[in-house]
């Protein structure tokens, strides 16, 4: 990123799992970046492809989908179907170029609050490393 | 689930056997989509023909029923019924009317056979798309506001006020006539004007408004009975009629007395000018002219030398009464001249009225005293209260009753009726049957502790389809429909909706349908009648 | 305005594009928000119009392109269709585009509580596939142009000034603003102009360019009527027809979100096809061609704008505009009504008359 | 596979007599193929009488219609009652399979009659005059050489071989055309109407020559227009489009009836969109335009049959099949999915396996 | 034509006037030619042109429209907008040259039962005279 910006990032947090483990990171005071806006989701698998698109065509630097590993998913199933759509999101955005890192999917379970500190610095500081989304100054979106 | 639709063909007697043949028609009907049974019936109103047509519902396991019979409009409640007592919901039965459209109008047996068939196919094609109903009904507030505390406010409060029903009688005027205010059950509100009309037939909101305070009355009917009143000479707009010798006619002929008493002695004259206003306003008013013969005999007892006379135009004086009170005028030798005023002319102590002949030459007569009969126009602040209620006005600015015949007292919006003159110029008498007609349709139809039955086969929108154009809004009569500002779509009140329909030609984007009469099951129709 | 309108001439030899610096001079000023008005898009193919704020923006501005892309009308729409919130816009387009922005804000498809409209005259563009396949590559259009689409050629009011302002230019015509209401003189202000100059030569042109164009479109669109009257011939105008439906979604005025059209594509079932192939030997498919036009004659013809957009976006060349123009012209005159040129006139379905089409040719209804 | 039957050199007069005999002899209520519209032109017909009908193009070489569109949309209610003889190009048939995994149609007394597929010629070059001699061209024996000026999608189209068709036309030996049986259903049709004819089968040295052509084809077409790197070429190459979204409804997959870019959930309302505003200096109008294209692949790329149906009816000229193209065979190659190839086959977004992909999310 | 011409004809009536119309047209023993089938609709104004299209466009030698009379329709103004509607489609149709005299629109109050078998009568005349509608032959529409 150029300069000092910091980059900007959307999650969708599955209620049951990456939410749950956010909200032990709070409680266990790990210091987080600031620029992260995060919407709850029932389950992983409500997160349609074209929210994804949607955050990246609005200018996101960065969209993360954190959901319950697999197997553990409060609805039994839901997120494998959403590990397929990522799949395919990602297909879909390297066969045009399209900067596939943008969008990152991760498991994250109830009491992983520390590998969600991680995951979170982690990509920040991934993204911090790439050119600001062009998205965010396009005029013809 | 899987339709079971079972079709069953009246004979009427022989009312359509005579000309359709049954044993023909059966067979055509077999076969057709969901159709599980076809059988014909000698009679099936009769007593027996109902009970066996609820028990066939029950046996047949139906799940839709044709009664291919005589017209829906004469036995549709009937076979309602028996979808009922079947176990049916009424909305899926469809009446197919093979005795008066096809059957009584059609000589050729073959051909009113045929006829019949596609009749019926119609039908099955029409109702098997049709969802279940709901009978629906709301709660309603007995309770009535009438507006305007004259005599039909009177008469009607009077009638409908009691135990169970609370009646407002709001007037503009502060002082309220004690037969009202001493009525038990009625609740005056004096000094008051409506401000706001919210809700629907048997849930009104009304916003009331004095000198600085405000009230909300909760009512489940309104009644207008602003009245009327007599076209002033301003507006009646004669040249001359400034003249101090020119009055219009009292209310109350008493009232006229001072005027009599500045008569010059020996025998003045005093002419009575009939259909005065009547051009401007373009209508007779009807209850004029007895209303003068009865002042004039007033005056002919009251002032025995006053010479009468009576500029007129036609007389007008129906029912039991005028015909003697006219004569009674003849008797006492009023001098009657037939001419329409064009101008009067204060010349001295008397005055001029010019008017015009029948033959369009002008004549001109001199009184001491002209009294001017008026028209009778719509009462002050009629008009902004209709704007405010959003009833349908006519071009004289009455209230338009809903039909001038069948519903007399209703108006085009549902549960706000009218009474007395609000809606034309009356007499006492009819402004009494009016407002007792009000009552009583009140009574009838918003019984305490009713509830109220409401259209069934309303107009629904689909919000995704809605573009939020408002064309149906704009051609709705009823104002059923209201534009929701957050979806920026529009959502049909159900409870105010009639059904025609008219919504749905509106939209182009199929975005409103009205049940019962979808796109779909006209289409079928079509798809029958063309085959 | 009952007297003759004024308006301000601009000396610049640029014809339309003389409104770009005004337009950036009306933005700085802060009496408007932003100005909606075709751009160069990035591919430098193209245009396609874009609400701006940044004056910077303007550089890629064509307030007139040679082609129409996604017409005014519909821009406005997709900014406005839920209110306009308030943002104060310049908006900037052709007369068909306008009076089609008018049409929709009567059918509560675009809000103009904020908008101007700047409208101007129009020396009509070139046919959009042409202009795509880059086979015609115009820096300008004039009005003597023989490559401008057909409709083009038959529109008479080209020089219709139904914006708030409008813009007279052309061959040896000096570009003229002149402010049609009170908020076009707002706006003509904002650009630091006044409406001093006399009008008459503007109005002289006008008068007989349309003249010249009312004439021409009575006899093209007669000539059309003939050869396509009747059931046989208007299967032939429509042969090529695939039932895409392009021309309703080109179109600025058909607002539905599903056309009733396309939800009835899906009516007929297989067996219905079958008995019809079988009754009349052979069905062409899809079916309900004559229904699709023909319906939506009935939805929009009374408020068609005759912009062309339907038969630029065809893709397989029926003379749709046309077809539509010769219809809409015989609808609204049975309405008295002409598509955007009145915006207090209530769109003639949603009101009504007691005493009203009786008499004349008979009872017609 | 069953037998099939050499039906000569003349095409493509031989096709339509085979046609004509299997019409005969097949047992069919009629026949779903291109024939000679009234105005000249082509377009598919539901022919079920001889006298009276148009005149029968099979597989003649352009698509007005997407034929998988047009019986999807016929028989969504339900089946055909009779039997029916489909005449269909590989990727109308796929279209069409791969849309009655959706529900969205029903194959049941349809009998498919496909063609090793040759490709077709664009819709424009139709409106603008068919010339004789191209038909006499396209119809050469296939020997490796690309048809000049077919569309795009067809010329990169390595898909050319119909999976499930009961009946195949195709390249046979030294120049001879062949009716070959894909199905029991084919091969008792091809006996029925062919008791006599010398028996044929595939030209597996045509099908090569063809299957190279392509894959050159296929380099070819998407190393310019679909050639994008980033938004940047994206906004450019969508910079022309007029959203009319006429791609998204010629398209086979695209079956939804309110399409969720059409509906008011992507709608801005100004409050949201003055910020936009703010922050770039400006908004096109109407905005969206990208979102609605790779949203659409989202939506549709798995099933993409790569028709080239959307870039026919683009009023400007958008290369949307070769990018659809190029988009859907990456992610029908991750997924290993061919769509269309068997109705039984579960939509790769449907299904899962739980030990997949374990590289993701991780 | 080989065999007589019987035409179809589709008789949209208003439930409130026509359709009791044409109830009285039955009780009075009128003769009505069986060509017309009737449906009921509820007002006149339920019919848009695009529903009476339908029906001539799906094959009907004729569409007979009747309403109350201006000024008595049951649900106050509906049977104005029925008139302008229908005039609109009579339009469509005449600048086509596409015989919009199969299309009829009548005002017919439930006292006319006598007016409605001779409005029948004589629509049924005029179709028989117009003879069949071609669409029904062709091979496409």
């Amino acid at each position: 990123m150029s300069g000092n910006e910091e980059p900007r990032v959307l999650g969708f947090l599955c209620n049951w799992c990456a939410y749950a483990g956010a909200d032990l990171a709070g409680v266990s005071r790990l210091q987080l970046p600031a620029n992260f806006c995060v919407i709850r989701t029932m389950c992983s698998a409500r997160t349609e492809p074209l929210f994804l698109f949607k955050a990246l065509l609005g200018g996101m630097d960065g969209v993360l989908v954190a959901g319950c590993h697999p197997g553990d998913c409060h609805y039994q199933r839901g997120n494998y179907f959403t590990r397929r759509r990522l799949v395919m999101v990602q297909e879909i955005l390297k066969a045009l170029n399209m900067e596939h890192e943008r969008v990152r999917l991760h498991w994250i379970s109830a009491s992983e609050c520390s590998l969600y500190q991680k995951v979170l610095t982690e990509f920040i500081e991934d993204l911090k490393g790439m050119e600001r989304n062009v998205a965010r100054d396009e005029v013809f979106l | 689930m899987n339709a079971r639709v079972g079709v069953y063909v009246c004979e009427c007697g022989n009312n359509i056997s005579d000309q359709v043949d049954i044993a023909a028609l059966v067979p055509m009907l077999e076969g057709a989509p969901g159709v599980v049974k076809v059988m014909s019936h000698r009679l099936l109103c009769s007593k027996e023909g109902q009970e066996f047509l609820a028990e066939e519902v029950r046996k047949e396991g139906l799940t839709h029923l044709v009664v291919a019979a005589c017209s829906p409009r004469q036995h549709l409640p009937t076979f309602m019924e028996v979808c009922k007592r079947g176990g049916l919901n009424p909305y899926l039965m469809q009446m197919a009317n093979i005795r008066e459209q096809c059957a009584w109008v059609t000589s050729d047996r073959h051909e009113a056979t045929e006829k019949a068939a596609r009749m019926i196919r119609a039908a099955i094609a029409r109702v098997v798309r049709q969802a279940p109903l709901p009978e629906r009904e709301v709660e309603a507030n007995p309770d009535v506001i009438i507006i305007g505390g004259g005599l039909s406010g009177t008469v009607t409060a009077s009638m409908l006020a009691g135990p169970e029903r609370r009646v407002h009688v709001v007037d503009r005027n502060p002082a309220l006539a004690v037969a009202l205010t001493s009525l038990k059950g009625v609740e005056t509100h004096g000094g008051c004007e409506v401000e706001a009309v919210r809700g629907f037939f048997g849930n009104f909101e009304v916003e009331l408004a004095s000198k600085g305070s405000r009230q909300e009355v909760r009512v489940g009917a309104m009644v207008v009975c602003t009245g009327s009143r007599a076209m002033t000479l301003q507006e009646m707009g004669y040249p001359g009629s400034e003249a101090p010798h020119v009055v219009v006619l009292p209310q109350d002929p008493e009232s006229l007395r001072p005027y009599l008493d500045a008569l010059p002695s020996g025998q003045p004259k005093v002419m009575f000018v009939h259909c005065a206003g009547r051009e401007r306003v373009g209508y007779c008013s009807g209850v004029c002219c007895l209303r003068s013969f009865k002042a004039m005999r007033w005056m002919a007892e009251t002032a025995p030398n006053a010479q009468l006379s009576c500029l007129h135009q036609d007389i007008c004086v129906p029912g039991r009464d005028g015909e003697r009170e006219y004569q009674g005028i003849l008797g006492i030798g009023a001098r009657m001249t037939w001419g329409r005023l064009t101008a009067l002319a204060q010349q001295g102590p008397q005055v001029t009225v010019s008017f015009r002949r029948e033959d369009g030459s002008i004549g001109q007569d001199a009184a001491d005293l002209v009294i001017l009969v008026p028209a009778t126009v719509p009462n002050h602040g009629a008009r902004a209260l209709i704007d405010i209620i959003g009833v349908e006005a006519g071009p004289a600015g009455f209230v338009e009753e809903a039909h001038p015949m069948l519903e007399p007292v209703s108006t085009s919006v549902k549960g706000i009726y009218v009474a007395g003159s609000a809606s034309g110029p009356r007499d006492g008498r009819a402004t009494s049957l009016l407002s007792l007609a009000a009552a009583a349709q009140i009574a009838a139809e918003l019984r305490p502790g009713k509830t109220l039955r409401l259209e069934a086969q309303t107009s629904q929108v689909c919000e995704a389809l809605c573009t939020g154009c408002r064309n149906c809004m704009t051609v709705c009569t009823y104002g059923a429909i209201e534009y929701d500002l957050v979806a920026q779509t529009c959502r049909v009140n159900e409870t105010i909706c009639r059904g025609c329909g008219n919504c749905v030609a509106a939209c182009p984007s199929e975005a409103i349908s009205v049940k019962g009469a979808t796109y779909q099951q006209i289409l079928q129709e079509i798809k029958e009648a063309v085959r | 305005m009952s007297e003759a309108p004024r308006g301000a001439t601009i000396q610049s030899e640029e014809g339309p594009r003389a409104l770009v610096p005004l337009l950036a001079r009306a933005l700085e000023k802060g009496t408007s928000d932003a100005v909606l008005l075709p751009l160069r898009t990035p591919g430098q193919d193209s245009y396609a119009f874009v609400l701006v704020k940044d004056p910077r923006l303007l550089r890629q501005a064509d307030p007139l392109p040679p082609v129409q892309t996604v017409t005014g009308g519909r821009a406005l729409s997709s900014l406005t269709r839920h209110g306009g919130g308030g943002v104060r816009i310049l908006a900037v387009m052709r007369p068909c585009e306008a009076r089609g922005a008018i049409e929709l804000s009567k059918l509560g498809q675009v809000d103009l509580k904020d908008v101007t409209l700047i409208t101007m005259d129009c020396p009509g563009t070139v046919p959009l596939q042409r202009f795509a396949r880059g086979d015609l590559r115009p820096s300008a259009v004039g009005f003597a142009d023989q490559d401008i689409r057909p409709i083009c050629q038959v529109c008479d009011l080209s020089c219709a000034a139904v914006g708030d302002l409008h813009l007279g230019w052309g061959e040896g015509l000096a570009p003229i603003l002149i402010p049609m209401d009170e908020r076009g003189a707002e706006a003509l202000l904002a650009m630091g102009l006044r409406a001093e100059g006399d009008t008459s030569e503007w109005r002289t042109t006008v008068s007989s360019r349309s003249q010249e164009r009312r004439e021409r479109r009575e006899e093209r669109l007669g000539q059309l009527r003939v050869a396509s009257s009747g059931l046989d011939n208007l299967m032939v105008r429509l042969d090529s027809c695939i039932n895409c439906h392009n021309c309703m979604r080109a179109c600025p005025i058909c607002y539905c979100r599903v056309c009733a059209f396309d939800i009835r594509r899906q009516e007929r079932s297989a067996n219905e096809v079958l008995d019809l192939a079988k009754a009349r030997g052979s069905m062409r498919l899809p079916m309900d061609t004559l229904m699709f036009h023909l319906g939506r004659m009935n939805h929009m013809s009374l408020n068609c704008v005759s912009c062309g957009a339907c038969e630029d976006a065809c893709p397989a060349g029926v003379p749709i505009a046309q077809l539509f123009a010769m219809v809409s012209d015989r609808t609204q005159s049975a309405f008295k009504y002409r598509a955007g040129m009145d915006r207090q006139q209530r769109s003639p379905l949603i009101t009504f008359l007691e005493k009203e089409l009786e008499g004349e040719d008979g009872q017609r209804c | 596979m069953a037998r099939g039957a050499d039906i000569g050199t003349e095409m493509p007069k031989a096709l339509r007599e085979a046609v004509q005999r299997l019409m005969e002899t097949g047992g069919f209520e009629g026949t779903f193929t291109l024939a000679r519209t009234p105005g000249g032109g082509v377009d598919y017909f539901l022919s079920t009488k001889e006298e009276g009908a148009p005149e029968l193009l099979p597989l003649h070489p352009v698509m007005p219609n997407h034929a998988g569109r047009l019986l999807r949309e016929m028989t969504l209610g339900g089946a055909m009652r009779g039997k029916v003889l489909v005449i269909t190009r590989p990727c109308e048939l796929r279209g069409f399979v791969e849309i009655v995994k959706r529900l969205q149609g029903c194959l049941d007394n349809l009998v498919f009659l496909s063609v090793v597929c040759g490709g077709v010629f664009p819709l424009s070059m139709v409106s603008a005059g068919w010339d004789g001699k191209r038909t006499e061209e396209y119809w050469a024996y296939p020997d490796g050489r690309p048809v000049q000026g077919l569309r795009p999608a067809c010329q990169g189209c390595t898909e050319f071989i119909p999976y499930t068709a009961d009946l195949v036309v195709a390249p046979s030996a030294n120049g001879h055309w062949a009716l070959t049986a894909g199905s029991e259903e084919g091969g008792r049709l091809i006996e029925r109407a062919f008791p006599s004819a010398p028996a044929a089968e595939m030209d597996p040295k045509a099908l090569e020559a063809m299957a190279v052509a392509r894959k050159a084809g296929r380099e070819e077409v998407l190393s310019h227009e679909a050639d994008v790197k980033g938004l940047s070429d994206l906004v450019k190459v969508f910079g022309r489009c007029i959203g009319c979204h006429a791609c998204s409804k010629a398209c086979p997959i695209c079956y939804c009836t309110l399409c969720t870019f059409e509906s008011s959930r992507m709608e801005d309302r100004m409050e949201q969109s003055k910020g936009q505003l703010e922050v770039k200096g400006g908004i096109r109008a109407p905005a969206g335009t990208v979102l609605f294209h790779i949203g659409r692949m989202g939506h549709m790329a798995v099933s993409c049959v790569a028709c080239g149906c959307c870039q026919d009816v683009c009023p400007v000229g958008i290369p949307v099949s070769l990018l659809f193209k190029k988009v859907g065979e990456a992610v029908q190659a991750r997924f290993e999915y061919v769509p269309g190839r068997d109705v039984k086959e579960a939509l790769p977004i449907n299904t899962f396996q739980p030990m997949e992909f374990k590289e993701v999310g991780e | 034509m080989g065999e007589m011409f019987q035409p179809r004809i589709v008789g949209f009536l208003c439930n409130w006037c026509s359709y009791a119309g044409a109830d009285l047209a039955g009780a009075n023993r009128l003769n009505v030619p069986s060509s017309i089938t009737p449906i009921k609709v509820m007002c006149s104004s339920r019919l848009d042109p695009t529903l009476v299209l339908t029906a001539l466009l799906r094959g009907a030698d004729g569409v007979l429209v009747a309403g109350c009379h201006p000024g008595d329709c049951h649900y106050g103004e509906g049977n104005y907008y029925a008139r302008r509607r229908l005039y609109l489609l009579k339009e469509v149709l005449a600048a086509l040259g596409l015989e919009e005299d199969r299309l009829s629109l009548e005002w017919i109050s439930a006292s006319e039962g006598k007016r409605f078998a001779d409005v029948a009568s004589d629509f049924d005349r005029r179709i028989r005279e117009l003879g069949p509608n071609p669409i029904r032959k062709r091979g496409q529409t």
